[in-house]
């Protein structure tokens, strides 16, 4: 079994990374020896706001990856720091993200095999 | 040292950025150590396997260059299907030996590979 | 002049930008530019800032959590109107 | 308020990036203001004028918004005809109304244009 | 006339931008009322070094914008601070760089009807 | 495990991963990542950092200058040969 961390740390709307982070992580559900997270970092923090969607840019949507965390029961983590340095609003519960400091996250970094930055 | 399975991911356009040049220098010299070399092309990178591309004479051609690297060297190069479609470059305007796949190739990838690395975007 | 911030303050140009501001310059704040306006206030103290209300609200802030006046696009066709000169 | 020539510069990827998308919200609002405006496209962001582009079903199609642009509004687009070739864009790939250009062009629009920006990269 | 200034901060090489960026002033010489000028900032300070040379790296060079910059008698100039903070070596007087601090560029900047960051 | 930084100091990604960094972990320092062997020498302290010679040089940069050994690819891809976990 590889455990595979994909960070993303740019925020939806602005690119398109937070959404093909997530995107490529559900994509690792095609082999059955990785177990992909998702840990979300810096702007990319956003994400997890409540009001954050790009569709109301008419941009593609983030929320719908909502769908897919919950089919997967995917892990998403978001950066405590980074939730309080971009003063992130209420949580939308959909993308059922644990909070974590980053002395923990960095710490457990060694779990994985790849931790791979979009 | 024995052979390896070595991914690279690139995923910003080439040309813009440094990341293709690098990709090919790191997958050359791999090669010449005797691994298997594979690189995954994401969003914009896919650029890289358009054949149509038609730099200005004194720069180089990356397109050609990953192309003879596949013959030569046997570099194996995978582009995301979908990324494609979102640039406008078909199957059959990609360079012979890169051909369209998709993220469960990918995933195959990150599993079966030694060592995986990407170049952020 | 207007003055345009597309990337929030981690982007030296921006920062750049912002510190060569004079008061009556006006600055727009346009796409992840809007994280300006929550993580790095001081740098736009008495400054003349105007945020896209599209791109605040679509990253999740509340209309009235803005510490500056929201504009929509023609409000920002109207900025630049009025400010022949640009930095962009 | 007299009628402008503005003129928007955009430099990187559709798709990536939002720069597509806002240059053409700002220019849809200048128009309705009565203003006369053109958007150059460099570097990356020419794809946005590649016809052959297909974005997933529930995504915008940014060339066929510029190209009703053109048609219905009178928005003005230059690319840069290097740009193209650097990217495997063909004139005939190009939306209609959208036609190479370069910086002669550009530096046309940058003389008479009574409002310049740039989406820098 | 209109006085244009680029202005560049990313670094030759890792982007295209520094050569991008000259280009596009030289371009504007199309137009008789035009008046480019050219700043280098942060990372792209490091253009005027005698070392830095993409073509080095396989890529396309920098150091072929010289011939132009010297045709058409191009104002270049390049930011103190970015200087030492990058710690620029010895630089490359093809450039004809003119040295110039913070301070003095940003007073400067009413002089020019568009500052374009590439 | 083998981490790859090929943005400069401005880059939040890089500083993250740095500071994520221990002691026996590999940084390559690649691109524009060799400006954080010129400009925030202070953040690599202690850590276990190689630099890529083509990109060191590209960028002006005398090969003595550089604090940390300078590797070409063949190098490089033995480091990374020595590291099957990867932070990039």
């Amino acid at each position: 079994m590889k455990k595979i961390l994909f960070v993303i740390y740019q925020a939806p709307g602005g690119t398109i990374w937070p959404n093909e982070g997530f995107r490529t992580a559900f994509g690792m559900y095609a082999e059955e020896d990785l177990e992909p997270e998702v840990l979300l970092i810096d702007q990319a923090a956003i994400t997890v706001a409540q009001g954050t969607e790009p569709k109301d840019l008419g941009l593609l949507s983030i929320k719908m990856v909502q769908r897919y965390i919950q089919k997967y029961d995917t892990k998403v983590y978001v950066e405590k720091e980074s939730l309080e340095k971009f003063q992130v609003p209420d949580m939308d519960e959909g993308y059922v993200a644990e909070l974590i400091d980053r002395a923990s996250i960095q710490a457990k970094l060694a779990e994985y095999d790849n931790v791979i930055f979009m | 040292m024995d052979k390896l399975k070595i991914t690279i991911q690139v995923m910003v356009p080439p040309y813009s950025y440094q990341d293709l040049d690098t990709a090919l220098a790191i997958a050359d010299a791999a090669l010449d150590r005797g691994h298997e070399v594979g690189i995954f092309l994401f969003a914009d990178s896919i650029l890289s396997t358009f054949s149509k591309v038609k730099p200005v004479r004194m720069d180089r051609n990356i397109p050609v260059k990953m192309q003879e690297m596949i013959a030569n060297k046997g570099l194996r190069v995978d582009i995301c299907g979908i990324c494609m479609d979102y640039r406008g470059v078909r199957p059959e305007d990609a360079i012979p030996g890169a051909s369209p796949s998709g993220l469960p190739e990918l995933a195959a990838l990150v599993a079966s590979s030694d060592r995986f690395i990407n170049l952020m975007a | 002049m207007f003055i345009l911030l597309k990337y929030g303050p981690e982007n030296p140009a921006e920062a750049w930008k912002l510190q060569a501001a004079k008061g009556d310059d006006q600055i727009v704040l346009i796409q992840n530019g809007v994280f300006w306006a929550v993580s790095e206030k001081a740098a736009l103290e008495g400054k003349n800032v105007a945020v896209v209300k599209a791109d605040w609200l679509a990253r999740g802030y509340a209309e009235e959590a803005c510490p500056f006046p929201l504009v929509d696009y023609t409000q920002f066709v109207e900025l630049l109107e009025a400010n022949p000169k640009t930095m962009s």
